[in-house]
């Protein structure tokens, strides 16, 4: 069979960093080929390489066994490929329906709102996404706006898309909505590039598999024929400790105390406590309003009821720069928007709020002397303080911001997904380490859409539902069913619904 | 109970939306009440045709083109220059016996040729629009006055005068022909892929050239509008004043972008739209048509001014309840 | 303490120069005379420049005029003064854009033994001389102008220049101090900044508030050409009369066509004339007075034949 | 492999860096190179200083202020009107027997208010920056005309002139106040937190907040520094000139953006560099210089104004090879 799209030793440096090297790759009609590695191994750089965004260094692309060069997105997609894009492209004003159907709009000059409402719903609704196409883009929750880039790559009928890490910013419910999607399309004979850092993903959908590693190709093998580990050691070439199991914590005192948190239309009568030591988890669907509670606690936004208590102390008038000073962190959901500063090299990045709470000085040995054993600690690559942040590779640039509130320190950090988009072996890492801020007596409270993430870390879950506290459980009752029991409002009953008033 | 929510959320923005487009008219509304009982002869229906319209009509026209250059995230200062120049090249021709209406073509072309090359510069150079245009408004100018060698140009046919500077049903022409291309670049921002792009593009210019659009197409295009508008507000000018100078349209800038962006074109791109040009130049005329029926002394001319501009911001901010 | 040509005794009228003092004296060839303008944006000038280049040519001596891109830009023409005295001129014609902003100029021409002398506009008080036409008396004439002809008063409107510019404010308030002891009642009084499109707008508001206006007077021609479109719109050309300020070649084809009823000349070519043999002379060693008045009349449809030789 | 890798990332930057500082440099040093030859009087110490340096070091100071602005993502069209106003207060205080070391603070302290003004109505009533300094501008331009009813104000004391406007070690005090400004002004940026956190905000400031840093406040400091900047700047100008006027400044914040802007700083924020505002300056000021020495007239001069400005901002493009 001829691959539907396939490079040949690759070959991809930026400005003299060598980051492919030698790399071979091919999609076939009907299968689901996913690529693996850790941040950074060069994956999204190959998927911009096959999309046209990076012309190669050398090598060839082929479509249909034909040689090709794509000078830019435009000839990739008149060669049917399409791409969903690791960090979001979408329009924020346009709506969703004029995003889906972006350079798609149809014959003519005029514009068919109508029209385009109509054509785009099938794809959403393929997708699973039950909102209005008409809204603004930059209304939906960044889970919805994923959902609407698949719906995107549908739209345009390619016949190869890829898919870079697409399910980063997605609960359990949209991952289910994505294979059926996925099904369906390499059914029709559609080849799909997958990227992702899950392997419950890799298994159920993935044919084959290609492992790179610092840019090199390690192995392309039969995704049914190796196991996980195999597939780890191929992609980190050393051991990573297990993810699973860890003993209840010893509590201290109840550090944070939220009471009838309501902010109108978005979530109402939100009430909790997190103790030091303790990790309290939200979970819930999309849109069930989590990442809303987080930000109304750290006073990013206003409108917001209700009161907060830090340590038995009202925190009246809450804004960012306030909880910083006491002592509060916090990681946004969205980290391009709202967690990077891109142009800047990884140092201010890193070091933002150290400096803000005087920790450390702006000397470069000093400044040194904090980055590098963080960035060392958690594997960020390259290890150079001096990078442009927005030149690292996704999951790096997420690390880089835990290192922010690692160097601040802080009692009570606020992370919202804080494994978005980072490997197997980092998330291990990542784990222990909230693990051991916990044991310092740091309160976390986390907002989670990976259930297995939500069960290994939290001694607490409460799981919303439109924008209420729908339930609690303890770490002994938390399971995924019970989770999504609540979550979804099945059998709310029977799951213990009755404890979540206290 | 996640239906309700969702479809709380879908009904909001519309609302909303209506509000804050609202939110300047509701300023240039109050203002015109206000006046009305507070200023003699301010509400007569010729003031307000006129006096208001007519006088805002070419700060109108400049600014629905400037608006396309903003909404991309660019700017042109270039405008007033573009215009002084479309306006004495086409004045002279008319002065040397070609027809009107071949010579207010000419001018039109003139200002697209002057937009498109401010658009090369800016897309295809990669320069940042600030320069480029403030290179090309010191360029034109001085290409305006010395093809004219600093002298005016004088006695226009009297058809040009009355084609673009008389009146139709009673209303100025002027006036027509800022609503007509009032609507009609609204049409085009709102109802045409090419619109939607331009918009897109000042969205998330990333996010469009992905898509595989022409990024760099259409926001030259858009320099090329805001010439042309240029050059048309020009002509309407040369058409009322019977006069083409090079040093016409000085400043011209400013004022269409304080329109612009008063009437909700934001300078980071993005956001714009051409009737919020309208409803901002109207704001502009009326102020000043206020001060002037008022006779208010210079100094505090600019004095009033500067507060008005910023209590009818404040105002349209608190209308929009952001 | 300041210095003010209307008041200043040591004063001659260009007109007597010759008889005074004699023929013009020749210097040598190569003897370079530089000009700072105000800018050549407005045609008035333009005009002077002419002249200085008229003079030139008729004293046998060269002239190179400057001027900074526009009429607002003081440290822009300072520099420029600055940049010219490196160049080997032995004089300076200065028309400074306001009162103090050559004064440095000035002095470094003084430290270097340059002569300056100070052509229209704006004074430089530290200037050894001035030439050039009194710019309240612009004002002035107008206004006695009008009471002469309408004796029983009316209601009259300023067009003013740039709020805060020295001619603006000169002509302006000549204007109004003249006719604060007649009949007239001054009804509007606003600013235009020298500008014909803001002119035509508000003389447009002006009138429609005072549709009986007896007059306008303009600041400068430019705006007054602004003022004549806006009276004939409203119907009220000849009933409305229109003074200008200047006497720009468009100023006098409207008064001929009937249209703008009359400009207060100050003769900017025959200025700039003046200008260049008052140099002379001085350059020369002749000892003048510190003033020399050039001439201005308000020029109007009567008597616009007999001024139209020193265009 | 990848260490070595890594180590050549770690220094690439910083040569490409000095590549592109030096963008701009090169520009102003092969211009100077050039002019030298061939322009007749260019290159001596008289013209250096007097020619260019005087109209440059103002020019600098505004830019100075105007870059921490632009770096925010703002823009400060009030300079000039803050310095009107600075001036006229200081000079009138001066002339009324005011120490002048007093005077002067006191016109510093007008400065930081009326920056301070525009910074709050920005930060915390969140209008848009243009518009806000739009509305400034003529706000503070109309009460530095009323307070001194039009007039200049003349005679200011000696020490004073000679303090801010007489020379030290030959050099003339403004160029010395302005290379003075701009080592502090650079140090500020890169050496500071404040500088960092600046920096930062034009880089994407809802991260800067959400990193528990008052971006407000840094934000509403950087029109603080503006307003103190263009106070300086009128200071500078008023010691050189002896007289303070209330029309005093007009245009300066298109020549200070502009200098800005070849200089380096994007107006959409997170770029920009002292260093370069003053390289910006010497460019402009040179250019200015060349062409009255040439003799070029002021209509050619436009001409060439417009296209050297494009043209140097092209070399710098490649320059820095982007
Ligand atoms: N534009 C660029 N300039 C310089 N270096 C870059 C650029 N883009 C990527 N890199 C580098 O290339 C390497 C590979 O990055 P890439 O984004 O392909 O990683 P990835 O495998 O997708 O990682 P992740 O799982 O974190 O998304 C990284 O070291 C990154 O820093
Ligand atoms: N700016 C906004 N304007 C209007 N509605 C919004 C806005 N932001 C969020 N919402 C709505 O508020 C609800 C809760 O959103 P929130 O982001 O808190 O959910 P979440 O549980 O964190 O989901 P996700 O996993 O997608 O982040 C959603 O229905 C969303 O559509
Ligand atoms: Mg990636
Ligand atoms: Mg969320």
């Amino acid at each position: 069979m001829t691959a539907l799209l396939s490079a040949h030793d690759i070959r991809k440096a930026f400005s003299g960093v060598t980051v492919l090297q030698g790399v071979s790759f091919s999609v076939e009609p009907g299968e689901v080929h996913a690529l693996l590695g850790e941040n950074g191994a060069g994956k999204s750089t190959l998927l911009k390489t096959l999309f046209g965004i990076y012309q190669a260094d050398s090598g060839v692309l082929r479509v249909d066994g034909q040689e090709v060069t794509f000078r830019g997105p435009r000839d990739a997609q008149r060669h049917g490929v399409a791409m969903i894009h690791q960090e979001l492209a979408l329009v924020p004003e346009l709506s969703v329906a004029q995003n889906v159907l972006l350079g798609q709009e149809g014959q003519g000059p005029w514009l068919n709102y109508r029209h385009l409402n109509d054509r785009a719903r099938p794809y959403l609704d393929q997708v699973g996404l039950q909102v209005d196409p008409r809204r603004p883009v930059r209304q939906l929750t960044i889970a919805q706006q994923q959902m609407v880039e698949i719906a995107r790559a549908l739209a345009l009928q390619a016949r190869v898309i890829i898919m870079d890490e697409p399910t980063s910013s997605l609960a359990m419910q949209e991952i289910e909505a994505l294979y059926g999607v996925i099904r369906t399309l390499t059914a029709r004979g559609v080849g799909i590039v997958y990227v992702s850092h899950h392997f419950d993903e890799i298994e159920a959908l993935a044919d084959r598999v290609t492992v790179l590693r610092d840019g090199q190709h390690i192995a392309t093998v039969d995704q049914r024929a190796v196991t996980r580990e195999q597939l780890v050691s191929m992609m980190v070439g050393r051991d990573i400790p297990a993810l699973h199991g860890q003993a209840p914590r010893p509590l201290g005192d109840v550090r944070l105390d939220v009471r009838g948190l309501t902010r109108r239309g978005v979530f109402e009568d939100v009430t909790f406590q997190v103790c030091a030591g303790e990790i309290v988890t939200l979970a819930g669907l999309i849109g069930s309003g989590r990442t809303d509670v987080l930000r109304a606690v750290y006073g990013a936004d206003g409108g917001v009821t209700g009161t907060v208590h830090l340590d038995g102390e009202a925190l009246a008038r809450r804004s960012p720069d306030r909880l910083m000073r006491r002592g509060v962190g916090f990681i946004a959901e969205d980290r391009r928007q709202q967690g990077i500063v891109p142009d800047a090299p990884v140092s201010l990045n890193l070091l933002l709020t150290s400096w803000a709470k005087g920790k450390v000085g702006l000397g470069a040995r000093e400044s040194r002397a904090v980055v590098e054993p963080l960035m060392e600690r958690l594997r960020v690559r390259p290890a150079n303080p001096q990078q442009i942040i927005r030149r690292l590779s996704g999951g790096n640039q997420q690390k880089v911001i835990l290192a922010r509130w690692l160097a601040a320190g802080c009692t009570l950090l606020l992370i919202d997904e804080p494994t978005r988009g980072i490997d197997v072996a980092s998330k291990a890492d990542l784990y222990a380490l909230l693990d051991e801020l916990a044991a310092q007596g740091v309160a976390v409270l986390m907002v989670s859409s990976e259930l297995p993430e939500v069960l290994r870390l939290s001694d607490r879950v409460l799981v919303m539902r439109g924008g209420r506290v729908a339930g609690e459980l303890s770490r002994q009752e938390a399971s995924e069913e019970r989770i999504l029991a609540l979550a979804t409002g099945a059998n709310a009953d029977a799951t213990g619904y009755a404890d979540a008033s206290d | 109970m996640q239906q309700v929510t969702q479809m709380q959320a879908t009904k909001r923005p519309n609302v909303l939306q209506q509000v804050r487009e609202a939110g300047i008219l509701a300023v240039l509304l109050l203002g015109a009440l206000i006046f009305s009982f507070t200023v003699p002869s301010f509400f007569t229906v010729d003031n307000v045709i006129s006096g208001i319209g007519l006088s805002a009509a070419i700060n109108t026209v400049v600014a629905i083109g400037l608006t396309y250059v903003i909404i991309t995230g660019g700017i042109d200062l270039s405008v007033g220059s573009v215009a002084a120049l479309a306006a004495v090249i086409g004045a002279d021709l008319m002065q040397r016996g070609t027809p009107a209406l071949l010579a207010v073509l000419i001018a039109l072309a003139v200002g697209a040729l002057a937009g498109l090359i401010n658009g090369l510069l800016v897309t295809r150079v990669k320069l940042a629009p600030f320069i480029v245009t403030l290179g090309t408004m010191t360029f034109y100018r001085g290409l305006a006055l010395s093809y004219t060698n600093g002298q005016p140009i004088l006695s226009m046919p009297d058809g040009f005068k009355q084609a673009l500077g008389g009146t139709v049903a009673g209303l100025p022409m002027p006036l027509v022909i800022a609503v007509l291309l009032v609507i009609l670049g609204s049409l085009l921002l709102r109802y045409t892929k090419t619109g939607q792009y331009i918009l897109a593009i000042g969205g998330n210019a990333e996010a469009v050239r992905l898509s595989g659009i022409n990024v760099s197409r259409y926001t030259t295009l858009t320099y090329v509008i805001s010439g042309v508008m240029a050059a048309v507000a020009a002509l309407v000018l040369v058409a009322q004043l019977g006069a083409a100078e090079p040093i016409l349209g000085n400043g011209w800038e400013l004022n269409a972008i304080a329109a612009a962006v008063v009437g909700g074109a934001s300078l980071s791109g993005g956001k714009g739209n051409i009737v919020g040009a309208l409803l901002g130049a109207l704001l502009l005329s009326m102020l000043q048509n206020v001060l002037t029926l008022l006779n208010v002394q210079a100094f505090y001319q600019m004095l009033a001014t500067g507060l008005i501009i910023i209590g009818a911001m404040v105002i349209d901010r608190y209308t929009r309840g952001e | 303490a300041t210095f003010s040509p209307d008041a200043e005794k040591d004063r001659i009228d260009s007109t007597q120069l010759t008889a005074k003092f004699g023929p013009v004296p020749k210097l040598p060839a190569d003897t370079r005379i530089g000009g700072v303008m105000k800018a050549l944006s407005n045609e008035y000038w333009q005009l002077l420049r002419k002249g200085y280049q008229n003079g030139a040519r008729k004293y046998g001596v060269q002239v190179d005029a400057q001027a900074p891109s526009n009429e607002s830009d003081q440290i822009g023409q300072l520099s420029m003064m600055n940049t010219m005295m490196g160049k080997g001129y032995k004089a300076f014609l200065l028309s400074p854009q306001t009162d103090a902003n050559l004064l440095p100029g000035v002095q470094r021409a003084k430290d270097r033994q340059l002569l300056t002398i100070n052509v229209n506009d704006a004074l430089v008080s530290t200037t050894p001389h001035f030439v050039g036409n009194i710019q309240r008396q612009n004002g002035v004439s107008v206004a006695e102008y009008l009471i002469k002809t309408f004796p029983a008063g009316g209601k009259v409107a300023v067009i003013e220049g740039q709020p805060g510019v020295y001619a603006a404010g000169q002509r302006t308030g000549g204007f109004k101090d003249t006719l604060a002891k007649s009949k007239f009642k001054i009804v509007a009084s606003v600013p235009a900044n020298w500008d014909r499109q803001q002119a035509f707008n508000v003389a447009r508001d002006i009138l429609r508030k005072n549709p009986d206006l007896t007059a306008f007077y303009a600041n400068n021609d430019t705006m007054a050409l602004g003022v004549v479109e806006a009276v004939k719109s409203a119907g009220r050309l000849g009933k409305t009369l229109v003074f200008g300020t200047d006497g720009i070649n468009a100023a006098y084809d409207s008064i001929k066509k009937g249209e703008l009823t009359g400009t207060v000349d100050s003769f900017p070519v025959l200025t700039g004339e003046v200008a260049m043999e008052v140099t002379v002379r001085l350059l020369a060693g002749q000892k003048l007075p510190r003033v020399i008045a050039t001439p201005q009349a308000l020029v109007t449809k009567a008597n616009y034949k007999q001024y139209e030789q020193f265009k």
